[in-house]
Formats: structure tokens, C-alpha cells, sequence
């Protein structure tokens, strides 16, 4: 069982939790998630879904919204407590080697699957521009975190607090226009996951989603957690959570129910 | 680790290694759970329902979860017998564990036709009858809910193998001892319960059901009382033995179903809590007999004692 | 505090202050909870179980927890309905609030037998007939566990009472609607539902059951999709209106009830854990319309929305 | 709720936790038990019974065992935490005017109840005696407190290792010969109850007994909890816990079936 090392609110209900977690921290890819079981004795039994935010040497860092009783209890985990933890899970983010100049597009809380994926294709030397939307400027999270490696970071809340107002995928619209781009990668509440991938495909450039599901086993066995794509119904635990916007069938999106019910990336209107 | 004990169960003329099984639909074609635990020390692995044409299943969301379980409408999504035996038991084929294939159907043809496909196959060990799926020419009530249907699958399933036949029991009736004595007079050989209470919940934030099929299948340890209650009475009222199942999640469970009557157990939800389950209640069990002073786990079987006798 | 949500409604001729109420057999006659909730505050107050001549009930252990739930095997102890009225009917005259009246019987005479001396008295609002009593005419065999006998029982205390009569489903059942509309047939006013799940428990240590009585009926939030279930299937099958109880511990549990259909909900279980409950429920409830723009609580009932229509 | 103040281990196995309890400190009699929702998001949703040890200001203190899940996360609960409390329940000891002096015989956790009896017998000038049962010496609890109000403390061990060897009703059969008695309180596992019940009969003076049940609620209403007497079926939890031993119905004893299983109190031979 891991260790919580550190658990900090970074916005109103919203939380960064750090784990040492080795063995996950080795092999973590950008994208992929963590499956974890807040609590042992709780009535809620299942596991919880978490991408994972950033790796810093032997831990991981989550970011977390408290939605409901798992989350709670996570906003609640003091450094020293023990969870059972499984991952690395999925298939993370697809990075071509041929790629100069990407844009990051991430509503609340869809900056977690984005953090460890700005630093890694920064890394590589590929240019990193990123759009964030949040409610409200007290609700932008992870910024600092781009602005550390991305050549341009640009924010957009609900209110006009910070940045532009109105909604993120204005800001996105923009950037495909001004900058010359090889890839979008996106994640967020599906609504605005899906208005995305139709500004990157009208701009004709390959787009990348992360999708969200119901998920209980995690590794590919329960069929909980399936999405309808072009190549047919696909376990997004395993087959995903990154798609490429291209195959997923939007109208399906059972995920709306989710996310509109549940998600924290539901959460805020973007 | 198993130590002394003899783990070993026999059921339906076949001897297990260790009366854990993992309970079908949990645990795929356990190649997933490879990663996790020596697939080579389960009793026997379940095979996720397998049908003879592709099965889609239910729209989203398939699962909710509910105070100390969850609720699945999966619908039993399977690619056919044929990409099942192409690639999951062609897969099982490396593996040395006692194959039982889960079978589902919409009407009797279809059950018998599934059976024929894997008759061909080597490395099917038994089957398990759901008889829990919808009876398309009964209106989609389930095979499992009265005797004339649950005999009517279990006979011509019968006819179509001289394998181990074991029959899946729902618990959505009134006498679960009914329909399994008439299984049992069908010619099976075995009995697995309980399969899921049909259980609903809805979304008070949006109104909506939390299933987009409404209603699911209850599991997890919110279920064991009823299951056990269940397993207590089909196995006092048939001479053929009983696999127990219903929210087992550790070994002091699984021996509450052998006391009361099971031969062997089957875990199911547990696995998505926890994959490495079944090997924790294994050495659990195993342990649970030594400390006991039991020689052979077999001996668990029936041992309940009546109350301050 | 319910502001300006009207919490009334409409429940077999009476009307309610509100759709909370207590399940029987968890509230006696609710003289214990004066000391901590405002019993006038109740939509009714659901007796524990009379039947004609007094009930030992069962040797114990009566009771074994269980995930997320409990088993009780109580056996109906009471004292009779002379000491019930005698006390219990007594001491309730004082308090300002309507009283249901749980009937338990073990042939039709003795339940009509009850209400024939409960028509006498003049502080019974309704009576709640529970056919899940052991039915010793036909071996013990639940009442409620088929239409034959539960429509007897329903017929034979309509023709005994013009007041309310409330007839108390069991889960243990393959097809609750069709118990339903037997029991809507014969005249019931309402229904209730769910009364407990049959399950069991056994003692790992000592290798007896936890219950003297070796089966109970299960309850708590470990029932609550399955009685969920019922009342959705029940509410769309009968044109009575329908009590729905089974886990309810909160208001958005009880929200749950209503949206599947129910005109009530009775809280049971939860106030051994919290004797407050039923105040938390109805506060909590009154709060839910309230930020939901909703004026009467009635409204909730049935509102469920189909799947992401 | 109510909020811990201590919780440490006095013997293996056994705790002793002080709640902040202004009120329920301040109408509790000797005898009488409290009813803990050790946890609220607990797979086990009863509350645990537990007998009021000792009074302090405003303060109560409890002995527990751990011998199941609510037990062992009562143990885990740090200071600070906070619990729902009922109580004080139950009838408690009947302490008779006439009273000039009391044996008090405790098996295993039976002191439990018996600490704060002694306190109250010695204040009103009662002459207090106590005969206390245990596994082994390691094994005996509540001995200061008892020391520090009676007129004669004798231990008995299953294993010799303190005071006399052999079962506590060893020393309660000497202390009836050797001492004038007016009264007799026990609790302890309900064979050793059973025993005590019928020395103290021969020995012709009153004895009163704390009987132990399965309780769901606690306060009268569910009937879970009823002990065979006399008188009837009597509800443990508010006609009970203490009993005069004459009217307990020992054979009947579905106790034994808890005790055996369960009991902290059966957990010690004696
Ligand atoms: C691949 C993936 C990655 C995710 N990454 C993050 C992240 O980095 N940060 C974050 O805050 N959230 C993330 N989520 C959503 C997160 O899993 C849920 O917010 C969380 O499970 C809610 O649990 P709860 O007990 O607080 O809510 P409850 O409503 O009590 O949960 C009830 C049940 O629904 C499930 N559930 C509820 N909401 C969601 C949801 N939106 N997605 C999936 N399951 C849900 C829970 O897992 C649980 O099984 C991710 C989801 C997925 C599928
Ligand atoms: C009036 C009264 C006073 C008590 N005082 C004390 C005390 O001062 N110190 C102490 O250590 N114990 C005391 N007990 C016993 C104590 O209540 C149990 O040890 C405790 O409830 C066990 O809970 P658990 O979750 O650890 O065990 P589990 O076995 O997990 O409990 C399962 C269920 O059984 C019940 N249960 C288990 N054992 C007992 C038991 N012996 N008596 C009653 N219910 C039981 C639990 O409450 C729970 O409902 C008292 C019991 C009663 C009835
Ligand atoms: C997600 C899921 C899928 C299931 N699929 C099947 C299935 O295909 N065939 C079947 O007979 N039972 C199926 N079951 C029922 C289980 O095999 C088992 O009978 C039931 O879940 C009770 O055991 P548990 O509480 O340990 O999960 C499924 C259960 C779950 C939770
Ligand atoms: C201890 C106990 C006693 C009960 N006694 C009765 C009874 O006398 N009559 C009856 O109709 N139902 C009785 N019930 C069933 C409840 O009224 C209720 O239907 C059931 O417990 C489900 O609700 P819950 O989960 O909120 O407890 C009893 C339940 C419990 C737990
Ligand atoms: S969560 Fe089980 S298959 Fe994806
Ligand atoms: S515990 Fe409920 S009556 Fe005693």
C-alpha cells in the first residue's frame, strides 16, 4: 500500500494529493491513470479513477475534485496514510516523434491527464501552447505548472475573472488560427471535449481526447467503462482513456450522463 | 501458502486444485488478471457469458454502485463462440487451469448452439448455464425464474455435452428450491449461486436512472446474507453439489459458504477491488483449516453446526 | 425546517404532514423516541407488529450485522392486541399524530381478529397488514409469497374495515407486480414495500448460525437497489398509491423512493443507527424541493426522468 | 458528537478511551452503558454498546476489547476524533440504602461496569470489596482503581501468574466465607456470572448480575436484546443490563452464544 506524502487544497474543492508511489512513478506515461481504493472499510467499495497529474521523481501527484463520499475521504487522507493504489492504468497520451508545436486544451479539472504531458513533450523539445478554462480565476489550477514549460498560456473563465471570458474553446478557436500546430491534445468535460474536436478537425490537424467513464475493475475485465468508437465498443480503462477524436462517436456518449451527474470536469461550465 | 491442508475439492466428477473459482463476468478470460496473481492456483477459472452470435450489451452507464455493493447492466456484451474460442481459449490453452465456459442465450437453440461450437474444443473443462438471461419466447423473462424454462435449457443442454453441466440459479424467485430440483432432475451436474439481485438507483441530481437500462444486477458483499440463505437451502435440497456466491471478499466468507453446503466458491466483485482476492482467500482458507485442525478443506463443506446444540 | 415547501400528502384518504414515516417493528410505538425526535412532526407512526394473542417471538441471538446491513429473526414478540390497545393505543392518544396499526397473523381469522378489536378503539388511523407472517395453514409458508393467500388476507380484512388498509409486500418473490395487483384487487387502499430479504449468517468461530433461528430478514442500505427496484415496478403496475421503504438513512434516499413512485417513504433500520433520523429525512427533504424550486414535496413522486431523454 | 480525549492500551488487546461527555457525564449511575457510532461510513452500520467505566468531571472513560471490526477502529481513534455517543442507557447497578458492605467480582473486562460502582459505594461509606478474574497478570485491568477505594482487593489467574491461580469464583467462594456481605455485584462472561449467582444464593444475600446481548438500538425499541427471566422476556438494554440474579433465566442464556462467540469478557477464562 502507498503512502500519501503531501495533501494540499489548490482551489475551492479541489485538492493535490502526492503519493510515494515507486513503482508507478517508473513507469507512468502522460495520460495514464491510478485506480484507487480510498478507504477499506467504507461503503462505497469500488476503486476510484485518477489521472495521474505529474511524476517528481519517486511520486506522483494527483489532482482531485471533491465530488462525492471517495473524494471526500481523499480530501480528508493526512500524510502518513497507507491506500491501495493500482496503476500505472491505460493507454496515455499518443506522442508522434514528428511533431513540433502542440496545443494542451483543458477544462477544470481536465488539466490533471495535461500536467505530466506538457513537461514530457516540452522535454522533447516540442513547442507547448495551452489553453485552460476555468469557472473563475480562484478556480484556474495547474497553471504554474504549464507556464514552467509552455510557450504560451493563455486562460479563460466563465466570469471574465481571468483571462478571456466565456468559455475555453473561444480561446482554443483562437490559437488554432494564430499558431501553427501539429496536435491537439484535450480533456474535459465531454461537451467541451467534443466542440474541440470539431474546430481541430475543421483546422485539419490531429486532435486527442481523454475520455471518462464509470469504471470498476480498471484493467480491462468488467465492460463498465466502454465507448462507442469507430472501430466499435472500446474498454476506455485499457483501450483508453485517450482516443483520437476522430473515432469516438459523441452522439453515443453514455459519459454525458457522468458527466453532467458526476464529473468534476462536469463541474465547471467551459 | 497452503501448508498441509488438502485444498482439493471434487465437483461434478472433476478434482480442483482448491475450491476457489472466480465468478463469471469478473474476471474476463482472466488474462487481465495474469499480471496479478498465478492464474495456475484457482480452482477453476469462469469464462465471462459467451453466446453464439455477438452480443453488443446495454448502453451506458452500465454500473452504479450501491451502500457495500454496485449494480451492472454490462448485458452480457461477448464478441460470439467463435472469436471466444479464436482468441480467449486459444489463450486458456497455455494456461493449466480447469477451463468452466459461461454460456448465455436467448432461447434453448441458442444455448445448445454455444455448447455444439465449444464441444469441438479441447480445453473447455464444464460449463456454466446462465439462466439468468432473458427468455426471448417467454417475453424476456429469465430462463432462471421458473422450472418449466430452467428444465427445458438444462435438458437440451444436457443432450449436447457428456461434459460437466453446471447450472447458474438466479435469486429473483420465490423458492430457489424449486428450480433447482428441477435442474437437478435435467440432468445437471452441478449448481452455482446466486448470480445478481435485480436492483435499481437513481440520480437525484438529475432524475434520471443511474442505469441506462433502469435496472441492473446487485453484487458484493451487500448480497451474502441472501446468497448464503440461499446456498444453505438448495444445498439441503439436492443430492448434486453447490458452488457458492454473493459478495465473497475474503476467506472467512468463502468458509461461511462450504459450512453452509457449498463445495466449492466463486469470487466475483471482489476481484475488481482487490485482483490478487482469490490467492488471499486461498492461503485464507487454508490457513482458516490449519488453525482449525482440519486436514482437508473439504471438510468445511456442510459443517454448520446446528444452533447451541 | 420545511419553510415554504408544502410536505403534505395524500395517502389513502388521509393526509399526511408529511411523506415520512416510521417502518414498523424498528419504532415500537415510539414512545422511546419522544425523548429525542417531535413524533407530531411524522407523517405516521407505523406500529411494531400486533397480532390477536401474544407472540413469544424467537430464542436468540436475535440479530447479526451485516455489510452495510443487519439480519433479525425478532419473531414478531408482542403482547397481544388487548395489552397493545391497553398501552400502547393508549399512551399514542396523547400524542397529535396519525397511528398505522402493523397486523401479523398466522391464519386469516387471527389477522382479521386484530382489527375487529382495533375497530373499537378510536386512535387508529389505518391498519398495515403484514403478509410476509409465517402462513401455518399452508405449512408456514409465507403469506405474501403468493396471490392466492395474500388476496385471501386482503379480502378478509377489507370486509372487517372500512378505514385504510395498508397491505405490506414481501421481496422474497420472483414477481412482486403480480402480488400487487392481487392484493389491489381484493381492496387494498395502499401498499408498503419492502418488507425484509430472507438471508443468513453463520459464525465462523463457532460454526453455528448467528441467528437462533438460523435465517432472518435482512435490512438496512444493503437492500435499498432491490427495494428501489420493487417500488418502481410496483408504482408503474398498480393505480394505488405505495409506501416505499428499504435503506432509507438520508433524504436523497428517500428522494430515491419518491422519484421511482412512491406517495411515502418509511424509515426503518436507521433509527437504531440514529434515533434523529426521521427529523434529518423530513428537514433534509423539505431543503431537496426546496433548492430544486419545487413547492410541494408530492411533486417528487414518479418524477423520475427516462434515461438522457 | 462527542470528542476523544485519550485513547491508550492498558493490556494487550485492551483499551481505555475518555470521552468529553458533559452531559451524559453528568446523569450517569454506575452500571449504566453508552452507545457508539464508533464510525459512519462503516460497512457496519450498528452502533457497539459499551459500559460507562468511570466518571471524570466531565468526562467518561470506557474499557474496550478489541475483538471485531467497531473495536479495532475504536482503537485506531486518535484524540480529537469525534463520535456519536447515546447514553447513559440502561438501569444500572441498585445500590440499597442498607448496604454496609459489597463484594464486587469481576471476570475478564467485568470491571468495565464495576469501576465507577466502587467509587459511588465507597463515598456513600459503603465497605468495598472486589475479587478480580483474569487470564494472567499482564491481563488484569482496572486494579488502581479499585485499590484506590476498597477495603480488600484479591486477583485471581488462569495462569497463577498473580494472586491466586485458578478461576475468579475460586476467591469469590473464600471472600463469601471469610467477609460479612450485604451484597454481591458481578459481570464477567455469563458461565462465570452463572457460577458467582449461585455462591452468592447459598450464601443467602442478594447478588446482581450484568447481563450482555447483541443490541441494535439500544434504547427499548427493537427487541433484539431480550434476556429470559422471571418476569418474562426483558429487554437487556433498558430493563437490564444489571438483573437480580434470582430472576435470570441462566438456562436460556442465548447470551452464551454471544458470549462464546463474541464477548470480550468470555474472550478470558475464568
Ligand atoms: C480515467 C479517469 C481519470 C480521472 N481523473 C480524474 C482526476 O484526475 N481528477 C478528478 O478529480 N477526477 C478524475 N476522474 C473522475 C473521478 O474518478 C471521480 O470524480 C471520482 O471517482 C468520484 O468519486 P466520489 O466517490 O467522490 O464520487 P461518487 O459520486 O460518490 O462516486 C460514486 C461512483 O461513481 C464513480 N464516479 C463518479 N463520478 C465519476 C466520474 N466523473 N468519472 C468516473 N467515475 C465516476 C465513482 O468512481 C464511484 O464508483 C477521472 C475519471 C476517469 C474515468
Ligand atoms: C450492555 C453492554 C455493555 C458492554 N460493555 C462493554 C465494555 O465495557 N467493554 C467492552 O470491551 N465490551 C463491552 N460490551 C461488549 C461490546 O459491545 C462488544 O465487544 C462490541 O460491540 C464488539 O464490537 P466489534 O465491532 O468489535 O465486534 P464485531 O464482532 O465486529 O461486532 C459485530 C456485531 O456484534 C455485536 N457484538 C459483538 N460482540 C458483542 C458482545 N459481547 N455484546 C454485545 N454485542 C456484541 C456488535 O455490537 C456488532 O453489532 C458490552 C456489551 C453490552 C451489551
Ligand atoms: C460486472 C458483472 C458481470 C457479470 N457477468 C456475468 C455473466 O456474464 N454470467 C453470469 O452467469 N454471471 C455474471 N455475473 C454475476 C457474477 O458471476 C456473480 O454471480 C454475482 O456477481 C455475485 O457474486 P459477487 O457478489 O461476488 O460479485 C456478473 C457480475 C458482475 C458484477
Ligand atoms: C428489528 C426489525 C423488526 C421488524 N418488525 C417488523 C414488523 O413487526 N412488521 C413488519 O411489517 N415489518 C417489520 N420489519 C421490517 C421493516 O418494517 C422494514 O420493512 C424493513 O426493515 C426494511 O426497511 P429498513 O431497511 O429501513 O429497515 C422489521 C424490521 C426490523 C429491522
Ligand atoms: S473498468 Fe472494467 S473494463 Fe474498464
Ligand atoms: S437493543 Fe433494541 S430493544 Fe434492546
Amino acid at each position: 500500500r502507498i503512502e500519501v506524502v503531501a495533501n494540499t487544497q489548490v482551489a475551492p474543492g479541489v485538492g493535490l494529493v502526492v503519493f510515494h508511489a515507486p513503482r508507478t512513478a517508473a513507469s507512468a506515461r502522460p495520460g495514464q491513470f491510478v485506480h484507487v481504493r480510498v478507504s477499506e472499510d467504507s461503503l462505497s467499495i469500488l476503486r476510484r479513477p485518477f489521472a495521474i497529474h505529474r511524476v517528481r521523481g519517486e511520486r506522483i501527484e494527483v489532482l482531485y475534485q471533491v465530488v462525492g463520499v471517495g473524494t471526500r475521504q481523499l480530501a480528508e487522507a493526512t500524510p502518513g496514510t497507507r491506500m491501495d493504489l493500482l496503476g500505472p492504468l491505460g493507454n496515455g497520451w499518443r506522442i508522434d516523434p514528428e511533431v513540433r508545436h502542440a496545443l494542451l486544451v483543458a477544462g477544470g479539472l481536465g488539466v490533471a491527464p495535461l500536467g505530466m504531458l506538457a513537461e514530457v513533450l516540452a522535454a522533447r523539445g516540442v513547442a507547448v501552447t495551452v489553453a485552460l478554462g476555468a469557472a473563475s480565476e480562484e478556480r484556474v489550477v495547474g497553471r504554474d505548472v504549464f507556464e514552467a514549460v509552455a510557450r504560451r498560456v493563455e486562460v479563460a473563465t466563465d466570469d471574465g475573472s481571468c483571462g478571456a471570458a466565456g468559455p475555453v474553446t473561444g480561446v482554443c478557436e483562437r490559437l488554432l488560427a494564430d499558431e501553427a500546430l501539429d496536435v491537439v491534445y484535450t480533456c474535459g468535460p465531454e461537451a467541451m471535449q467534443r466542440i474541440v474536436a470539431g474546430q481541430v478537425a475543421a483546422a485539419g490537424i490531429p486532435c486527442q481526447v481523454s475520455l471518462e467513464r464509470l469504471m470498476a475493475c480498471g484493467i480491462g475485465t468488467c465492460l463498465s467503462c466502454v465507448a462507442e468508437t469507430a472501430e466499435g465498443l472500446k474498454r476506455v480503462c485499457v483501450d483508453g482513456p485517450v482516443f483520437d477524436a476522430t473515432a469516438v462517436r459523441w452522439e453515443s456518449a453514455p459519459g454525458e450522463a457522468v458527466a453532467a451527474a458526476k464529473s468534476p470536469l462536469g463541474g465547471s461550465r467551459v | 501458502m497452503s501448508g498441509h491442508v488438502d485444498m482439493r475439492v471434487t465437483l461434478a466428477g472433476m478434482t480442483l486444485r482448491s475450491p476457489v473459482m472466480t465468478a463469471s463476468g469478473t474476471f474476463a478470460s482472466g488474462r487481465e488478471y495474469a499480471d496479478f496473481i498465478d492464474l495456475e492456483r484457482l480452482g477453476a477459472l469462469v469464462t465471462k457469458g459467451v453466446s453464439r452470435n455477438p452480443w453488443a450489451g446495454n448502453s451506458g452507464p452500465r454500473i452504479a454502485e450501491t451502500a457495500a455493493g454496485m449494480l451492472n447492466a454490462i448485458g452480457l456484451q461477448n464478441p460470439g463462440v467463435d472469436a471466444f474460442c479464436a482468441e480467449d481459449l486459444a489463450w486458456l490453452a497455455g494456461v493449466d487451469v480447469p477451463v468452466i465456459v459461461n454460456i448465455s442465450g436467448h432461447t434453448v437453440d441458442e444455448y445448445v448452439a454455444v455448447i455444439e461450437r465449444l464441444e469441438e474444443e479441447p480445453g473447455v473443462a464444464a460449463y456454466e448455464v446462465n439462466i439468468s438471461c432473458p427468455n426471448v419466447d417467454a417475453g424476456g423473462m429469465a430462463f432462471g425464474t421458473a422450472c418449466a424454462p430452467a428444465e427445458a435449457v438444462t435438458r437440451a443442454c444436457r443432450e449436447a455435452t457428456s461434459r460437466p453441466l453446471i447450472v447458474k440459479l438466479s435469486p429473483n424467485v420465490t423458492e430457489v428450491r424449486d428450480i433447482a430440483r428441477a435442474v437437478e432432475a435435467a440432468g445437471a451436474d452441478a449448481l452455482s449461486l446466486i448470480n445478481t439481485l435485480l436492483g435499481m438507483a437513481i440520480d437525484t441530481r438529475t432524475f434520471r436512472p443511474r442505469l441506462g437500462r433502469v435496472v441492473g444486477g446487485l453484487s458484493g458483499p451487500a448480497i451474502k446474507p441472501v446468497a448464503l440463505r440461499m446456498v444453505w437451502q438448495v444445498a439441503g435440497a439436492v443430492a448434486i453439489p453447490v458452488i457458492g456466491m454473493g459478495g465473497i471478499r475474503d476467506a472467512e466468507d468463502a468458509a461461511e459458504f462450504m459450512l453452509a453446503g457449498a463445495t466449492a466458491v466463486a469470487v466475483g466483485t471482489a476481484n475488481f477491488v482487490d485482483p490478487t482476492v482469490t490467492m488471499r482467500i486461498t492461503d485464507g482458507l487454508a490457513e482458516f483449516c490449519r488453525s482449525r485442525g482440519m486436514m482437508r478443506v473439504a471438510e468445511l463443506t456442510g459443517a454448520m453446526r446446528p444452533h447451541c446444540a
